[in-house]
C-alpha cells in the first residue's frame, strides 16, 4: 500500500496543475469533477493507507517513502520523502476526509463564482501542501509545505480581491503568519547549527543525548519553533489575523481557519515533542499561552456580533485548549481534541456558510433569527456542532475530548491550579457563547427573508460531520467511565503518555464541576439572551459595560495595540526615506563640483592683466617653495 | 660642421624649405589648391628624408642639436599633426573672406620651431625655436582678424608669452651664470656633481614659467580657452597639438640629461603643479558649453596627467608620455577635424547646441567624435585608455600615490562632460537645425573625411593592439 | 578557443546587426536573435561536456592563452571553471531572453540598440572567462559602454541623470580597481622578477598584510559598487527604472552578477587572509542592505523601481554568503546569483509589460489587473513569492543555504538579515497587491500576455521552478570550485 | 679695482625685470604693456651679458642678440595687431578685449 | 668702470621707474630710451662694447622708433594720457605692485643665497663674438632668419589694412 504514499499529496497537486494551467477553458462541472475528485481519491487513498496501517503496523511503526534527493551539500543533505507514522496518519485522515467533504460542499456553494476555476486551485494546492507539511520526513520539507500553506490561505482570504477589505485581511494573515515563520527559520538554522541534521528521526535521536534537560540553546530553539507554531495556530501574541481572515470564503474559513491549517502549529509541536520536552521553560511557556489563548479569545467570542468571528474566536481558543494540553504534556489528550475540532469546527462554518448563503451574505447574527423551522437540517447539524463545541456532557465529542484535557490541567505533572481555572473558566465562556449563537441565529422571530436553500451537496457533508460530531468521540473514554482508548493507544506509538501527579482526588469531583460549569453557560445564556433580554438591554445603557464590551468586539484591542507599535513606525520609516538618503549625499558631491567650477569660470574672465597674475601667482609659488 | 651632420639635420632643412618653396608659390600666383598640394608633398618629403636619415641617428650637431630617435620619434608626431592640420585648413579657410596663402607660410614656420625644439639641446637653440613657434602663432591665432575676436586672442596670447618668454631668458640667464654653459649636457656635469646650487634651481624655477605657459598647466593656462575660441579651428588643432608636443620633448630631453627627477623640490613643484592642473581644468571643463573652450580645458587636464608620466623620469615613464602624447594628438586632431567640417562659413561650430541629435543627420562624424571622446576620457577599446593606462602603470611603479590618485579621481570627474556631449550627440535633434554637408571642393571633403575615419580606426586599433606601437617607440627611444 | 568564439560570436554579430539595420530593420532583430540562440546552444552542450573536457584533479575544464600586450606582461588568457561556466549559461539564458523582450519595444535606431545589447552581452562573457587581469578589467569596461548607451538613448524620461550616475558609479569604482591591479602587478614583479598580469601568477604574490589591505579594497569597492552594497547602491534605483526593458534584465540579470562574480573569483582569492579580517564588516554591511533595500522597496511607488531596490535588499544575500567561508554559504550564492538573475528579470520584464500596456510605472496608476490579465498575474504571483523567498521556487534554497552557512559563521547578523524575509514578503506583497489585486482601475481594455511573452515567462518559470525543486545539478558544476574557495580560508 | 660682484649684476637685472613685471601688470593701455614687455626683455638679456661676462665667455652677448632680433620680430607683430585693435574696437584699452571669456551658464 | 655700473644701473632703474608710470606714450617712451641708454652703459661697464652699441642702434634706435610711429600713427595724445591718468589709480596698481616686489625680496634673497663670486671685468671684443656667432652658432643665425621672416609675413598680413570690406558672407553678421 505505501508505495502510493505519494499519491496522496500528488493527486491534489495534481488537480491543481491541470486547473490553474486550463482551468480558464474547461467547463464548470469539470473543474468541480477534478477539484472535488482529487481529494475525494486521496481521501479513499487514506482510506486503504489507514486501514492497512491499523491491521498490519509497519515495523516501527512508520511508512516512509523517498522521491528524490533534493539538494545535500557538504553535511547537509535533504531529500524530498515523505513518511507516515500514527500521527502524521491521523492528521493526513482529517485533511482528506474532511477536505473532500469541504469539496464537495464547495462544488455548490462556488457555484455561480467566476474563478470557480481559481478556487478550486487554489483548495488542491492546500490540501497539497497542508500533507507534505504533515508528511513530510524533514524539517526543510515541512518548512515548504509549511508556507505553502500560507500562501494558500492568502489567496483564499484574498479570494474575492475587488474589495480592498480582503485583500488587506490576506496581507494581514501573511505578514504576522510570516514572522512566525521566520522565527521558525532561525529555529531551523540554529538546530543545524547544533545538531548537524535536519531529519526529523535523527533529530529525534539526537536531541536527548545533545541538550542536558534544560539546556539553553536547546530551549531558545523549542521557543523559536514554537513562535513559528504560535504564528500559524493564531495563538497569543500572534492571532489577530485569523478574525479579519474570516473575510474569504466560508468553505475555506472550515478547511483552513478551522480544520487543518492552524493546527499545524499543534502538529510541530507534537512532531518534535522530544525537543520540548527537554526544555521545561517551554513547555510551561506553551501551556501558558495556550491558557491565556483559550480565555482571551473565548471573551471576544461571547460579544462578536458576526457569526463569522464568533466562530473564529472559538476557534482560537479551542486551539488554545489543545496547546494546553500539550504544554502540560498530554499529549493524545491535545491531538484527540483537534480530532474532534476538525469536524465540529468545519461543520459549524459550513452551516453558517450555508445560513449566511441563504440570507443572501447576511453575517450580523442579530439580523438573523427564528431559523429553527424554517432550514431544519442546517438547525439540526448546527445545533449537533454547536454542542459539541460547548460539551455537553456524554452525547458530544467535544465533551470526550475537551474533559480530559480539563482533567490533566490540573492533575497533569506541570498543570497547576491556576491553568486549571483558566479552563474552566473557558469551559464556561464556550458554553455561553455556543448558546448564545443558537438561540440569536435560530430561536426568536425571523429578520431577514431566505432567498435560496442548500442544496442536496451542501446539505450531505453537514449531516456526514454533524453524526461524527455527535458520536466522534466515543472512540475515547475518560479513565473513570468505561475505560476506552482506541485513539490514545495509537497516539502512544508515537507519543508519550501523561504523567500524572501523586495522591490526586477523584477524577469524578473535576468532571462534575466541568459539567456544572458547562450547563451553566447554557443557562445564563438562555435567561439572557431569551428569559429576560431586559438585562441585556440594561447592561447595553451603562457605559461601563459598553466599553467592555467594545474592548472585547476588537480582540483585547491587539490590532490598535501592534498598528502604533509596529506598523505605524515601519511606515513612517519607509515614508520618509522614500528618497533615499544616500542620494542626498551623492548629490551633495556633485553640487561641491559644480560650485567649485562654478567659481573657476569665474577666473576665466578674459581680462588679460588677471591672467598676467596669474602667471605672477604662479612664479610665486614657485619662488617660495624653493625658499622653504 | 660635416655633410653628416647636415644629412641629419636634412629632414629640418625639408621643412624650412618648405616655407621658402610657398612663399615662391605665393610670388607665382599660384592657388590656393595647388599650394595645399604642394605643402602636402613637402611634408612627405620630409617624412621620407627622415627614414633616409634615421639609420645614421643618433647625430650630435654641436653644439645646438642632437637627431637621435626621441627627436625623430616626437618630430614624426608633429609632422603628421601637421599634415592632418593642413587638410583640416583648406576647407576651412577655403571659404573664409582671407587670403589663406600666408597661412601656409606661417604654418610651416611653426612646424619649424616645434621640430626644432624636439632635436635642441642648448639654450639657444632652445630659446631660437620657441620663438620661431610662438611668433608665427601671433600671427596664425590672429589670422582671421576679422572675425571672432582672432585680434583679441592674438594680442593676449602675444602679451603672456611674450612676458613668459622673458622668465624663460631670465631663467636661462641664470642657470648660464651659475654653470657657465648653456648646453644641457654640460649643465648636467656641472649639477650632478653637487645637488644643484640654489641658482641652478631658481633658474629652472623661472623657465618652468615658459614651460607652463606654452603647454597651459595650472596657473599659466588662463590664456588656453580664450585663444582656442578665438582662433581658427586648425590653429586651435595646431596649438592644441604641435606647439604642445615640441616643448614637452625639450621638457623631458632638459629633464632628462640633468636628471633633474632627482631633485625633490623639483618634483614637488611639478607635481603640484601636475595636481593643480588635473583638478582645475576638469572642473573648468564640466559645465562647459562651448564645445572649443571645453577642448582647451581637458587639454589643461590632459597635460596634468602627461606630468604623472613625466614624474617618475625613468624609461616607463618616457614610453608612456610618448604613447599618450600619439593618442591624445590623435583624437584631438579628429576632435578638431569635425570641428571643422561642422563649422559654416559664417560661424565655427562652437555652441554644444549645434551637436544635438548629430547622430540623425551625420552619423558618420558622431562616432568619429564619440570615439574621440570616449578616447580621451579612456575607455577601452580605444588609445585613450591605454595611454591612460600606462601612465598610471609608472606613476604607480613609482608609487606617486597622491598624483595617481588625484589623476584617478579627476578622471571621472572628467567622464561626465565628455558623456555630456556624447549624450547630446544622440539625444533627439532640436528641430531646424539641419547643418547640410558642404558642397563645395568635394575632394578635400572626401579626403577630409577619410583622414577622420583612419585616425578613428586607429584609435580603436591603438586601443586593442597597442603593442606594435609601443615596440616602435621603444625601438626608437633606444636610438640615442 | 570555444570560448574565443563565443565572445566573437557575440561581437561580430552586433556589427552584422549594425549594418544590417540599415537596409533591413527586422534582420537585425534575427540576427541578434541567432546569435544569443547560437551562443545558448554552445554553452548548453559546454555544460553536457564540461566533465569530460576537465583535465584531471584541476576544477579548469577549459583554458585558452595567447599573447596579448607582451611588452606589459599581459596575455589574452580565458579560463573557464565551474562557477564561469553556470554564469556563461545564465548570460546567454537572460541574453536570449533580453533580445525577445526588446522584439517590439524598440523602435528607432534597432541596428544600434542591437549592437549595444550583444556588445554589453559580449562585455559580461569576457568578464566571466578572463583570467588575465588586465583584461578582466577591460572587459569590465566594455561591457559598461554599450550598456550606457543603452540607457542613455532607448532610456526613459530621465535617463540623462540615470546613465551618468550608472557610469560614473562604475568607472570610479573601476578606476581604484585598476590602481590595485597595477599595485598588485608591480608587487609581483619586485617578488619574482616576472612581469604577469595572470591571473594564476598573481595568486601566489604575497604582500605585506597592509599593503594587501588596500589592494584587497581597491578590488573590493570596484564590486561592491556593482554588486551593489548600501550605501553604494545609488547609481541602482535609477539605471534600472530608467533602462529599457531589456536593459533592466541585463542590469539585474547580469551586471550586478559581474560584482559578485568578482568578489569570489578575486577578492577572495587573492587576498584570503585579509578577506577574512574584513568578513565582519562585510557580513554587517550585508544585513544592513538587505534591510535597508527592502525598506526602500516598500516605499517606492514606482514599479521598475520598486523591483531595483529589491535586487539592492537580495546581493545583501550575496555578500552574506561570500564572506560566511563555508561550503553551504558559497552554494547559496552561487545559487542566488542565477535565481535572483531570473526572478529579478522575470519581474523586470513583466514590468516592461506593463508599461507597454499602461504607459505609466507608477504602481497607484494600476490595480485590480488580475480580471483583465490572469495568466500575467499568475506569473507575477509566481515570481513575487519567488522574491520573497518561497520553497519550490529556486530562490529558496538559495537565500537557506546562504542564511543556515551563514548562521554558523556568525549567528547574531544571520538573525538581522533573516528578519529580510519578513519585509520582503511587506514589499512584495504591497506590490502584488497594488498591480493586481484591489478594484480595477478603469483603464482601456487591455490583453493578456501575448505569445512570444508566454514563451518567456514560461521559460523563466520552468527554470526557477526547475531550480528550485531539482538544484543539485548546479550545485554539482561548481562544486569543486566551492570547496577551493573554502579551503582558501585555511 | 676692476670688478663687479655677479649678484649686484643680477639683482639690478631682477629689479627691471619686476619693473617690468609691474608694468605689464598695471598699465591698462596695450602699448604701454608691450614697452614694458620690452623692460622685461632687456632686462633679461642684462643678466645674459653679466652671466657671459663672468664666464668671459662671448655667448651671453650672442644671446643679447639674438634676445634683441626676437624682439624686433615680436614688436612689429605686436604693433600691428595694436593696429588692428584700434581700427576694430577703436580703442587700446585691454580691458574691452573680454569678449572671450566664460559667460556664465546656469544648467 | 665700477663706479660706472652703479651710476648707470641707477639711472637705468629710476628711467625705467618712470618710463613705466608716466601717462602720455611719448614721454613713456623717452623715458625708455633713457633707461636703455643706461643699460648700454651697464654693458659697456661689464665689457662687452658691440653689445653696448647695438643696444644703443636696435634698441633705442629701431624698435622705439617703431613704438614711436605708431603712437604717432594712431596719434595717442593727450586723451590716452588723459585715459591712463584716471585709470592708474593706487588702488589699482598697488596690490599687483605689492605681490611683484615680494617676488623681488623672495628673488633677491635667493640670490643672495647662492655663492657669491666677484666677476673680473675684461673686455670681451666683437671679434670673439663674431666668431663664436658665425662659428658655432651659425645655425641659430640662420633660424634667426626663419624667426624675422615669420615675423615680417605675420606682421604683413595682420597689419594689412583692408577697406572694410566683409566677406560676402558676412553680410548679416555684419548689420
Amino acid at each position: 500500500m505505501h508505495q502510493y504514499l505519494y499519491l496522496i499529496p500528488a493527486l491534489p497537486l495534481l488537480g491543481f496543475l491541470i486547473l490553474s494551467l486550463a482551468g480558464r477553458h474547461l467547463s464548470r462541472s469539470v473543474i468541480a469533477w477534478v477539484g472535488a475528485g482529487s481529494v475525494c481519491t486521496a481521501a479513499l487513498i487514506t482510506m486503504g493507507l489507514g486501514i492497512g496501517f491499523l491491521q498490519t503496523p509497519p515495523a516501527n511503526g512508520v511508512y516512509t517513502q523517498l522521491l528524490w534527493n533534493w539538494f545535500s551539500v557538504n553535511r547537509l543533505s535533504v531529500s524530498v520523502s515523505l513518511s507516515v507514522d500514527a500521527l502524521s496518519l491521523i492528521f493526513i485522515f482529517i485533511i482528506t476526509f474532511v477536505g473532500a467533504l469541504i469539496h464537495i460542499y464547495s462544488t455548490a456553494f462556488m457555484q455561480n463564482d467566476r474563478d470557480y476555476a481559481r478556487f478550486f486551485a487554489s483548495m488542491n494546492l492546500f490540501v497539497c501542501s497542508m500533507l507534505i507539511l504533515v508528511m513530510a520526513d524533514n524539517l526543510v520539507l515541512l518548512y515548504l509545505g509549511w508556507e505553502g500553506v500560507g500562501l494558500c490561505s492568502y489567496l483564499l482570504i484574498g479570494f474575492w480581491y475587488e474589495t480592498p477589505a480582503n485583500c488587506h485581511a490576506a496581507n494581514k494573515a501573511f505578514f504576522i503568519t510570516r514572522i512566525g515563520d521566520t522565527a521558525m527559520a532561525v529555529g531551523l538554522f540554529f538546530l543545524f547549527k547544533e545538531i548537524g541534521t535536519l531529519q526529523i528521526p535523527q533529530i529525534l535521536i539526537e536531541v536527548p543525548q545533545h541538550f542536558a534537560n534544560g539546556a539553553n540553546n536547546g530551549t531558545l530553539i523549542a521557543i523559536l519553533l514554537l513562535a513559528g507554531g504560535i504564528g500559524k495556530s493564531a495563538q497569543l501574541p500572534l492571532q489577530t489575523w485569523l478574525p479579519d481572515a474570516m473575510a474569504g470564503p466560508s468553505p475555506v474559513s472550515a478547511l483552513i481557519h478551522a480544520a487543518t491549517m492552524v493546527t499545524a502549529g499543534v502538529y510541530l509541536i507534537a512532531r518534535l515533542h522530544v525537543l520540548f520536552e527537554f526544555s521545561p521553560l517551554a513547555m510551561s511557556i506553551i501551556a501558558v499561552i495556550g491558557a491565556l489563548t483559550l480565555f482571551m479569545a473565548g471573551c471576544s467570542a461571547m460579544v462578536q456580533t458576526d457569526i463569522k468571528r464568533i466562530l473564529a474566536y472559538s476557534t482560537i481558543s479551542q486551539i488554545g485548549y489543545m496547546f494546553l494540553a500539550l504544554g502540560i504534556g498530554a499529549w493524545s489528550a491535545a491531538i484527540f481534541h483537534f480530532f474532534t475540532h476538525a469536524f465540529f469546527k468545519a461543520l459549524l462554518f459550513l452551516a453558517a456558510g450555508a445560513v449566511i448563503e441563504s440570507l443572501h451574505h447576511e453575517h450580523n447574527i442579530f439580523k438573523m433569527g427564528g431559523l429553527k423551522n424554517s432550514m431544519r437540517t442546517v438547525f439540526l447539524t448546527f445545533l449537533a456542532g454547536a454542542a459539541s463545541l460547548a460539551a455537553l456532557p456524554l452525547v458530544t465529542a467535544g465533551f470526550f475530548s475537551k474533559d480530559p484535557i480539563l482533567w490533566y490541567a490540573w492533575s497533569a505533572e506541570n498543570g497547576n491550579a491556576f491553568l486549571w481555572l483558566l479552563a474552566i473558566a473557558g469551559a464556561f465562556i464556550t458554553a455561553f457563547y455556543s448558546t448564545r449563537l443558537m438561540l440569536v441565529v435560530f430561536w426568536g422571530e425571523m429578520k431577514t427573508q431566505i432567498t435560496e436553500r442548500p442544496g442536496k451537496r451542501m446539505v450531505l457533508p453537514l449531516i456526514i460531520l454533524a453524526v461524527i460530531a455527535v458520536a466522534g468521540g466515543f472512540i475515547e473514554w475518560p479513565h473513570n467511565l468505561m475505560h476506552l482508548t482506541l485513539f490514545s493507544e495509537q497516539v502512544q506509538k508515537v507519543l508519550p503518555a501523561v504523567v500524572l501527579k501523586e495522591n490526586l482526588p477523584s477524577e469524578f469531583i473535576f468532571q462534575g464541576i466541568a459539567v456544572l460549569v458547562t450547563l451553566g453557560g447554557v443557562y445564563m445564556a438562555y435567561v439572557l439572551y431569551y428569559q429576560e433580554k431586559v438585562t441585556l438591554e440594561k447592561w447595553r445603557q451603562s457605559p461601563a459595560m459598553l466599553s467592555i464590551r467594545n474592548f472585547l468586539l476588537h480582540g483585547w484591542a491587539f490590532d490598535e495595540l501592534y498598528d502604533t507599535v509596529f506598523v505605524q513606525p515601519f511606515l513612517f520609516i519607509t515614508r520618509i526615506n522614500k528618497k533615499d538618503i544616500f542620494d542626498q549625499l551623492y548629490n551633495g558631491i556633485a553640487q561641491l563640483n559644480v560650485t567649485l567650477s562654478r567659481l573657476l569660470s569665474i577666473t576665466q574672465n578674459g581680462s588679460l592683466r588677471w591672467y598676467i597674475a596669474g602667471v605672477l601667482i604662479g612664479i610665486l609659488f614657485i619662488i617660495t617653495m624653493q625658499l622653504l | 660642421m660635416n655633410e653628416l651632420e647636415l644629412q641629419a639635420l636634412l629632414p629640418f632643412m625639408v621643412l624650412a624649405a618648405a616655407s621658402v618653396v610657398v612663399i615662391l608659390l605665393i610670388a607665382f600666383r599660384m592657388s590656393h589648391t595647388v599650394i595645399q598640394v604642394v605643402g602636402f608633398l613637402m611634408a612627405c618629403l620630409v617624412i621620407f628624408s627622415m627614414w633616409y636619415v634615421k639609420d645614421t641617428l643618433p647625430r650630435e650637431v654641436p653644439p645646438l642639436f642632437i637627431v637621435d630617435g626621441f627627436g625623430a620619434l616626437f618630430t614624426g608626431i608633429i609632422i603628421f599633426s601637421m599634415m592632418v592640420v593642413g587638410l583640416f585648413s583648406y576647407i576651412y579657410f577655403e571659404e573664409r573672406e582671407e587670403n589663406p596663402k600666408e597661412y601656409y607660410i606661417l604654418l610651416f614656420l611653426a612646424t619649424l620651431g616645434a621640430a626644432l625644439l624636439t632635436i635642441s639641446r642648448h639654450f639657444i637653440s632652445l630659446f631660437i625655436a620657441l620663438e620661431i613657434l610662438s611668433v608665427s602663432l601671433y600671427a596664425l591665432i590672429a589670422y582671421l582678424r576679422n572675425r571672432n575676436n582672432a585680434v583679441e586672442a592674438g594680442i593676449k596670447y602675444l602679451v603672456l608669452a611674450a612676458v613668459s618668454s622673458a622668465f624663460l631668458l631670465f631663467g636661462m640667464a641664470l642657470i648660464y651664470m651659475d654653470t657657465g654653459s648653456m648646453e644641457f649636457t654640460a649643465i648636467a656635469q656641472k649639477t650632478t656633481s653637487s645637488n644643484p646650487s640654489v641658482l641652478f634651481l631658481v633658474g629652472f624655477g623661472i623657465m618652468l614659467v615658459a614651460i607652463g605657459f606654452k603647454l597651459a598647466l595650472v596657473p599659466f593656462h588662463f590664456w588656453a580657452a580664450d585663444v582656442y575660441q578665438g582662433a581658427p579651428s586648425p590653429v586651435g588643432a595646431f596649438i592644441a597639438t604641435i606647439s604642445k608636443i615640441g616643448v614637452f620633448a625639450v621638457l623631458l630631453r632638459f629633464a632628462q640629461t640633468v636628471n633633474l627627477q632627482h631633485n625633490s623640490l623639483a618634483i614637488a613643484v611639478l607635481s603640484a603643479i601636475a595636481m593643480a592642473s588635473m583638478i582645475v581644468g576638469n572642473l573648468l571643463a564640466l559645465r562647459q558649453q562651448n564645445i572649443k573652450r571645453l577642448v582647451a580645458y581637458s587639454s589643461i587636464a590632459h597635460f596634468g596627467y602627461l606630468m604623472v608620466a613625466f614624474l617618475p623620469g625613468n624609461a616607463a615613464g618616457l614610453e608612456a608620455a610618448a604613447f599618450y602624447l600619439m593618442a591624445y594628438s590623435v583624437t584631438l586632431l579628429s576632435v578638431f577635424g569635425v570641428i571643422t567640417i561642422l563649422s559654416t562659413r559664417v560661424k565655427d561650430a562652437e555652441g554644444l547646441a549645434i551637436y544635438k541629435g548629430l547622430f540623425h543627420t551625420r552619423p558618420l562624424l558622431t562616432c568619429v567624435l564619440t570615439i574621440s571622446l570616449l578616447s580621451l576620457a579612456g575607455i577601452p577599446l580605444t588609445a585613450g585608455f591605454v595611454a591612460k593606462f600606462f601612465i598610471l602603470a609608472a606613476g604607480v611603479q613609482q608609487q606617486l600615490w597622491l598624483p595617481v590618485i588625484v589623476l584617478v579621481l579627476t578622471s571621472v570627474i572628467g567622464l561626465y562632460y565628455y558623456l555630456r556631449i556624447v549624450t547630446t550627440l544622440f539625444s533627439t535633434p532640436a528641430p531646424g537645425t539641419n547643418n547640410t554637408p558642404k558642397t563645395l571642393h568635394p575632394f578635400f571633403y572626401v579626403s577630409t573625411y577619410i583622414a577622420l575615419v583612419a585616425m578613428t580606426l586607429v584609435l580603436c586599433w591603438l586601443g586593442v593592439f597597442p603593442q606594435a606601437l609601443v615596440d616602435g617607440i621603444r625601438e626608437f627611444l633606444l636610438i640615442h | 578557443m570555444i570560448l574565443v568564439w563565443i565572445i566573437a560570436l557575440l561581437l561580430i554579430g552586433g556589427l552584422l546587426s549594425w549594418f544590417a539595420a540599415q537596409w533591413n530593420k527586422h534582420l537585425a532583430k534575427w540576427i541578434a536573435l541567432g546569435c544569443t540562440v547560437a551562443g545558448l546552444i554552445l554553452v548548453s552542450w559546454l555544460c553536457m561536456h564540461y566533465k569530460d573536457a576537465a583535465p584531471a584533479g584541476s576544477t579548469w575544464f577549459i583554458d585558452y592563452k595567447t599573447n596579448w600586450i607582451p611588452a606589459f606582461g599581459i596575455g589574452f588568457h580565458l579560463a573557464l571553471d565551474g562557477l564561469s561556466l553556470v554564469l556563461l549559461l545564465l548570460t546567454f539564458f537572460l541574453g536570449t531572453l533580453a533580445v525577445l523582450c526588446s522584439w517590439t519595444e524598440i523602435k528607432e535606431k534597432q541596428g544600434f540598440y542591437f549592437f549595444n545589447l550583444l556588445w554589453t552581452l559580449a562585455g559580461i562573457c569576457g568578464v566571466f572567462v578572463a583570467m588575465d587581469l588586465f583584461l578582466f578589467y577591460f572587459f569590465w569596461e566594455v561591457m559598461l559602454v554599450p550598456m550606457y548607451f543603452l540607457i542613455s538613448i532607448w532610456g526613459d524620461t530621465n535617463r540623462r541623470y540615470a546613465s551618468y550616475k550608472f557610469f560614473i558609479f562604475t568607472q570610479a569604482g573601476g578606476l581604484l580597481m585598476l590602481l590595485s591591479i597595477l599595485a598588485l602587478y608591480f608587487i609581483h614583479a619586485q617578488q619574482t622578477g616576472i612581469y604577469s598580469f595572470d591571473y594564476f601568477d598573481l595568486l601566489h604574490t604575497a604582500p605585506e598584510a597592509a599593503t594587501a589591505k588596500w589592494i584587497m579594497m581597491g578590488f573590493l569597492i570596484a564590486f561592491i559598487i556593482k554588486l551593489p552594497v548600501v550605501p553604494f547602491h545609488n547609481w541602482l534605483p535609477d539605471a534600472h527604472s530608467e533602462a529599457p526593458t531589456a536593459g533592466s534584465l541585463i542590469l539585474a540579470g547580469l551586471l550586478l552578477k559581474t560584482g559578485a562574480y568578482g568578489i569570489i573569483r578575486f577578492v577572495i582569492t587573492l587576498f584570503p587572509q585579509q578577506a577574512q579580517e574584513i568578513a565582519w564588516w562585510a557580513m554587517l554591511f550585508a544585513a544592513i542592505g538587505i534591510i535597508y533595500g527592502a525598506f526602500l522597496a516598500f516605499a517606492q511607488t514606482d514599479l521598475k523601481r520598486l523591483i531595483a531596490y529589491t535586487s539592492v535588499s537580495h546581493m545583501g544575500f550575496v555578500l552574506l554568503g561570500v564572506f560566511a567561508f563555508n561550503e553551504i554559504a558559497m552554494q547559496g550564492v552561487v545559487l542566488q546569483i542565477i535565481t535572483h538573475g531570473i526572478s529579478t528579470g522575470a519581474l523586470f520584464v513583466m514590468a516592461g509589460a506593463l508599461k507597454e500596456r499602461l504607459h505609466t510605472r507608477d504602481i497607484n496608476q494600476m490595480g485590480g489587473l488580475w480580471a483583465a490579465m490572469p495568466t500575467m498575474g499568475g506569473v507575477a504571483l509566481v515570481f513575487t513569492m519567488a522574491s520573497l523567498g518561497l520553497p519550490v521556487l529556486g530562490n529558496f534554497i538559495a537565500e537557506f543555504l546562504v542564511l543556515i552557512g551563514a548562521f554558523s559563521a556568525n549567528a547574531t547578523l544571520t538573525v538581522i538579515a533573516t528578519l529580510g524575509l519578513i519585509f520582503s514578503a511587506f514589499y512584495a506583497l504591497r506590490m502584488m497587491q497594488k498591480v493586481f489585486f484591489g478594484p480595477a482601475k478603469p483603464v482601456s481594455p487591455i490583453k493578456d500576455m501575448s505569445a512570444r511573452e508566454m514563451l518567456m515567462m514560461a521559460a523563466l518559470t520552468i527554470s526557477i521552478i526547475v531550480l528550485g525543486l531539482f538544484p543539485q545539478p548546479v550545485m554539482d558544476v561548481v562544486r569543486g570550485v566551492v570547496q577551493n574557495l573554502v579551503a582558501m580560508k585555511k | 679695482m676692476n670688478h663687479v660682484n655677479a649678484h649686484t649684476v643680477l639683482i639690478v637685472a631682477a629689479v627691471l625685470f619686476v619693473l617690468g613685471l609691474i608694468g605689464t601688470l598695471t598699465r591698462k593701455n596695450v602699448i604701454f604693456m608691450l614697452i614694458s614687455v620690452e623692460v622685461m626683455l632687456n632686462a633679461a638679456g642684462l643678466a645674459f651679458v653679466a652671466a657671459g661676462a663672468k664666464w668671459q665667455q662671448p655667448d651671453g652677448q650672442v644671446m643679447f642678440l639674438f634676445i634683441l632680433a626676437m624682439a624686433a620680430a615680436e614688436v612689429s607683430i605686436g604693433l600691428a595687431l595694436v593696429l588692428q585693435i584700434q581700427h576694430q574696437n577703436k580703442t587700446l584699452d585691454v580691458g574691452d578685449l573680454r569678449a572671450l571669456r566664460d559667460e556664465d551658464i546656469n544648467e | 668702470m665700477t663706479l660706472l655700473f652703479y651710476i648707470s644701473s641707477f639711472v637705468a632703474i629710476i628711467a625705467t621707474l618712470l618710463a613705466i608710470t608716466r601717462y602720455h606714450p611719448v614721454h613713456a617712451l623717452l623715458y625708455l630710451v633713457a633707461s636703455f641708454l643706461a643699460a648700454a652703459m651697464i654693458f659697456l661697464s661689464l665689457g662687452s662694447p658691440f653689445i653696448a652699441v647695438l643696444e644703443v642702434i636696435v634698441y633705442a634706435g629701431a624698435i622705439i622708433v617703431l613704438f614711436i610711429f605708431v603712437v604717432m600713427m594712431l596719434n595717442l595724445g593727450k586723451d590716452t594720457a588723459f585715459r591712463e591718468k584716471n585709470w592708474l589709480q593706487p588702488k589699482i596698481w598697488i596690490g599687483p605692485s605689492l605681490l611683484v616686489l615680494v617676488l623681488l625680496a623672495e628673488l633677491i634673497v635667493l640670490l643672495i643665497k647662492g655663492i657669491d663670486a666677484p666677476m673680473e671685468i675684461t673686455v670681451v671684443d666683437p671679434r670673439k663674438v663674431s666668431l663664436s656667432l658665425f662659428g658655432g652658432y651659425i645655425i641659430a643665425l640662420e633660424m634667426i632668419g626663419f624667426l624675422l621672416m615669420a615675423g615680417i609675413v605675420g606682421a604683413a598680413h595682420i597689419g594689412k589694412q583692408k577697406a572694410k570690406t566683409l566677406h560676402r558672407f558676412l553680410q548679416e553678421e555684419a548689420t
